[in-house]
């Protein structure tokens, strides 16, 4: 348990090719897997690190954020003495710049009596043991532990995530970005840890030298002074940041190796629960590999698709490929293919949408799609 | 401190017993029911969904999963700052311990708890039946009846009625008189163990019945025949709608086909009258390629990849290939290898049915208690 | 499910009678302290300070005020998802009811629930001392010691130990003997009712105590000698600082006059080991203009505008004008009216005591009960 | 109990006279009389009138009060269904406008099933009973009422209020500005009655005609077209738009009877409780006529002062007409004199503060005044 530990959660993250399913809310508290947000995975990943003490940054609009994240009780951070704690936008600061509202929740960092932060985007989804990074970030002795991945598919996945440049030992020479020219890259996981006092540090130079946004274009722009080392993970990382990254994740999801990994795991992955009753299945309805929430009614047909909490799918209706957001309805002889319905959504009798793979077909949140 | 209109007292302290292995370490308002929820769950959504905010639950038998579950009682909105729920186990007091000795008696021993309260009535109702009942309208009735106490009705088949304790009334609802289990049932309206009283009546009557020696301190025994005695105003309300008392396996099993069954009058999925219970994480259920699922509940946690038909299934249950669950009960984080067969089963939590046994004969009703490793054909245990 | 190192189970059972009126409807560990806390508060916060996240809390006389304090522990940090505070009351099981007969009864009683979390060690505390102890620095020594049980003991005046439980020890602390209130003490190191077990050793020996029909049921009496006796590693844990145990009036009364003393090392308003409580809106303190407050201790919603000296007052007192209270203890919602004279008293809650009466003759104490009207001079009740 | 209403606090308040206490927060979340914040008022305002669905709507930074808030246990509003939500900001809109975050968060409006709406705002302190007015409102069958203080001290408090102009029936006529020019003035205490539906149709309505920044401000244009109602209130109004009217209603709460009727009222005042142990005179304090947290250790002297939770006054210290807010320390042999000190501040021992009754001195939050 890592007791010294506190979480910071970044919420600067690029939503400009994800904007269709960030209209009302940050990448953090997008639906996935039928019954999460994304930001699920990272705080589970503290909690189940023991961490209990998190602070989430966050830029832009986060209504949706604050009512899933609460009083933290899902992540049992509902604390007297730490917790989980939501800091706003700063006035006038650009969404993808995290250093000023550090600066000025600075009191956050340090009331806090740990004296090691973990800090991390929400965005790259993953069932990771901190505990074993912690460890090896303190063998090391190094300045920042960065965790990357080695992935054989950066030619059309991760576009535009920071990839590093490593040597021999391990440490971090210089970091690039992904256009998905190749396909083997580094991908950095945007996940540091450090000592607190040096994190701190890091904002106030930053600040105080000015030309960085981000804390973590600070500490690329410093690599020869900082000893940083990369830590290599080899489970599964979804990256999202693009509507098509978004889709390849969820419907990696319904092969049994990442489901198993990501949500059976013995760290498990927690979330706000509501109070839906069991799903019930009736007579005509066919599903088939498929990841399907409680509070649903199936009279239908669904293939390889994520059905989230309370969707009602009518007779003779057909959802393949697709991903359904909570409380949708969809009516009789409906065919959906390769659709994201966001919440909300209805979709009349007997209407036909169908997307490409790699082009999903994006409904907007509350929509009515009649004739 | 304001008072409150009306107090309800769940009488929450039975064993069960006809339940069996249900009961074994676990009172009977909490035994798991319909997938997701304990029994009692019902009778405190009612209670929340009725706009009733100060609720008194009676235990007595093997409280801890119980007294757990409730815990403050967020999950129905009960945690309030004035009301609320609380629990109330027998407890030791300058004269020495109790057990409570019967329905009246439980009452009569937490008459100070009431008091607090100061209520014109008490809704006393027990927590081990399923139905969705909107108690402020039964308020309503009594209160436009001016009654001293109301007792909720169903009407039941004749030939079933002397099974239940049976009101005869008068063309205007009073009661003017109550048969235990009659041999020969003059009504068909049998009492669903429902009670408003007015309190400061209900409480001189339980006082009088504690001196009683020969009482077995029971409602429908010795109250509401001395309330009949005495001349007091009684009514019955009668309850359309879904009502079970799942007291015996068979019950349980029928309360489970019921849900399963779009006419019968229990619909869990009612917005406006949810049912509420305290929720846990787990992952989607996930429906494998070759799975086949049929008129069936499930929740969330099951990994379901052979053939599920008639059944409800409960957290984190895993059902292999080619496995076949019909017409069945199990509960949470049971495993159905490949290839077993369960008809007609209810299976405790924590089991493991190995690869290619079959349980139950789609007959009678086999009922498997909680962690058994069954590697053998079984029909009953 | 993940193990625990330590579950802590705390005996709050008894009724603690030598508090007379105090405990007339309240379980001791219940009962007031402080101004703002009720005695148990101590002992949870000592939990949740030492970082121990599973607390048992064994209950039997009077539980109601102490089940609705003590909730799912919200207050102390201890509503966790595995492990937190759980209430014990005793229950009926299949084999019928039974009361907790002694304190390691309560314990045998409820090995299913500690075997739930698996721990590696059990602390046995009592719910009715006012201390602040570090319990992770007695695990270590527990563990440094390699020892099966470890006592924490204080060293009393050796005129007083005879009133005490005393454990003779090696130089290394640890013990050869134990004997319950010797009449010539060979040492001055009293137990404090605080102990660590290695579970598995523990239950291994309540179970055979179970058997013993001879046995009190009890650590001190029974358990303790027979693991001396069946040669297993004691030891004793030095504690220094202050501990006292409230069981008389005049030691309940002497504990509130210490927390006015600065040197008696027991301070309330220690940041790194704060004391939890179910907390209340009150308005702020109102101190009139020609009120006097010396050396006391005041919570919010007391309005003084006359005298306060070397006291206590809770909850909503009321100090009318030339009013005095001097050496006392006031409990929640009392009023104390224009001229009236309090020496050396405790009041219970809700009294009223009327304009220019006198309570108390500043030599013995007088208690009073709840919710007293008093009219004339009162010396004792 | 109304339970028909739902609660709506616009905290669009102008800010611009009482900038040292705003630094950190909206004034919604301004410590005050000792143990409160001042939108515990119409919080409790509501709670005590049944009120169990509102919505706080605020444009400035809003951290404190989010804090203060929490999940809204201390007012009983920590429900599944209905409690308390706080809208935050609306990107780029002015602090003192409300239609937009009204409009951004319609779905609030919409999904509750209350079918009436009490709108107020923080700053107005009061103990009052909604029913009487709800009922009053009721009967009159007006389409707002709004409620209003005739006061006489109108030349120098209410500085900036509203003003109602009424006819005999109570209608109102026009609205003006409080210049404190005159003594007597129907003062506006920002509490409007309305139905939800009628509210919903002016949010509306103000965006298409645009050129209203605010709601009340529409209500106001359109006096001729409504029929507004003013219903008086009597009791004790403290307003707090500046410095120098915190400070007056901070010095008015030591009067017993305007205690008594704002704190000890049958209708309480409910705040976030904090676990502080009780206050600790010792053997040298003298206290007159002051009000005083829990938490505090007490050696010196308090004269008609306000004391805040966690204070240290050491010995020999004075502290006199002034206003302490949490976890201060004042040190031997200081005397402070019509003072404000912020949260945290320290004050070096033998240090004299002496301010005007008029312009108090205002500390600012986690200042050490030294030498």
């Amino acid at each position: 348990m890592l007791k010294d530990y506190m979480g910071v959660i970044s919420l600067s993250e690029d939503e400009s090719n994800i904007r269709s399913l960030t209209v009302h809310r940050p990448i953090a508290s997008i639906p996935i897997f039928a019954r999460y947000r994304v930001i699920d995975f990272m705080l589970s990943n503290m909690k189940n690190a023991g961490i209990t003490n998190v602070g989430i940054f966050v830029n832009s609009a986060s209504r949706s954020l604050i009512d899933h994240i609460g009083t933290g009780k899902p992540w049992d951070m509902n604390r007297k003495n730490d917790g989980v704690f939501i800091f706003n936008r700063y006035l006038n600061a650009a969404v993808n710049n995290d250093i000023k509202l550090l600066k000025n929740n600075l009191e956050f960092l340090y009331r806090s009596k740990k004296n090691k932060v973990i800090m991390t985007s929400s965005y790259m989804i993953c069932n990771i043991d901190f505990e074993e990074i912690a460890y090896e970030h303190e063998k090391s002795d190094a300045d920042v532990t960065v965790v990357y991945k080695k992935v054989e598919n950066g030619d059309n996945m991760f576009l535009n995530c920071d990839t590093l440049k490593i040597d021999e030992n391990g440490r971090v020479l210089s970091v690039g970005r992904n256009l998905c020219l190749t396909d083997t890259a580094n991908v950095s996981m945007e996940i540091y840890i450090m000592n607190k006092e040096f994190f701190i540090d890091c904002i106030l130079r930053c600040i105080q030298d000015g030309g960085c946004d981000t804390i973590k274009q600070y500490i690329f722009a410093n690599l020869k002074k900082f000893d940083v080392r990369a830590y290599e993970y080899k489970g599964y990382v979804g990256c999202i940041n693009s509507v098509n990254s978004y889709y390849r994740v969820s419907m990696d999801i319904l092969e049994y190796d990442v489901m198993n990994e990501l949500l059976n795991s013995e760290r498990r992955i927690y979330t706000k629960s509501n109070d839906s009753p069991p799903t019930k299945y009736l007579n005509g309805s066919e599903i088939v590999n498929s990841l399907i929430a409680n509070g649903c009614i199936i009279k239908g047909t669904v293939k390889n698709s994520i059905i989230s909490r309370g969707v009602v799918i009518e007779e003779g209706a057909e959802v393949i490929n697709s991903i359904v957001f909570p409380k949708c309805v969809i009516n009789k002889n409906v065919k959906l293919k390769n659709v994201i319905l966001d919440k909300n959504v209805e979709i009349e009798m007997d209407k036909v949408l169908i997307g490409d793979k790699n082009y999903p077909v994006v409904i907007e949140k509350g929509s009515y799609v009649g004739i | 401190m304001p008072k409150k209109e009306i107090v309800a007292m769940i009488l929450a302290g039975g064993q069960g017993s006809r339940l069996k292995n249900l009961t074994r370490n676990n009172a009977k308002p909490a035994v798991p029911f319909g997938g997701k929820y304990r029994i009692i769950d019902f009778t405190l959504s009612n209670c929340a969904n009725s706009g009733i905010d100060t609720v008194g639950v009676l235990t007595q038998y093997q409280p801890l999963i119980l007294h757990t579950h409730i815990g403050i009682g967020s999950a129905w909105d009960l945690d309030r700052k004035f009301g609320g729920v609380t629990l109330l186990p027998p407890f030791e007091s300058e004269s020495g311990g109790n057990w409570y000795k019967g329905t009246a008696d439980a009452i009569f021993q937490n008459i100070g708890f009431i008091d607090y309260f100061d209520p014109e009535y008490v809704l006393i109702l027990s927590g081990d039946h399923i139905y969705k009942m909107d108690y402020s309208e039964m308020l309503e009735y009594h209160k436009e009846k001016k009654a001293d106490a109301t007792i909720a009705v169903i009407e039941v088949p004749l030939k079933e009625a002397s099974r239940f304790g049976i009101m005869n009334t008068e063309e205007d609802g009073r009661i003017y008189e109550f048969e235990e289990k009659p041999k020969k049932p003059k009504s068909t309206l049998a009492s669903m163990g429902i009670y408003i009283f007015n309190w400061q009546k209900l409480k001189t009557y339980l006082k009088e019945d504690e001196k009683d020696a020969e009482s077995q301190r029971d409602f429908g025994k010795n109250i509401i025949p001395k309330m009949l005695n005495g001349g007091l105003r009684l009514y019955a309300y009668k309850f359309e709608g879904y009502w079970k008392d799942v007291g015996t396996v068979d019950s349980y099993w029928e309360a489970h086909m019921d849900l399963l069954d779009e006419e019968s009058g229990m619909d869990l999925n009612d917005p406006y009258w949810k049912i509420y219970t305290a929720d846990y994480s787990y992952p989607p259920q996930y429906i494998g390629a070759d799975a086949v699922v049929k008129n069936s509940l499930i929740v969330e946690g099951c990994i379901i990849e052979g053939e599920v038909k008639n059944s409800v299934l409960s957290y984190g249950v895993k059902v292999g290939k080619n496995a076949k669950v019909i017409d069945s009960i199990i509960m949470n984080h049971t495993e159905i290898e490949d290839g077993a067969y369960i008809c007609r089963a209810i299976i405790g939590k924590g089991c493991k049915v190995r690869a290619g046994v079959q349980v139950g004969n789609c007959q009678d009703i086999v009922l498997i208690g909680d962690n058994k490793d069954i590697k053998e054909n079984t029909k009953n245990e």
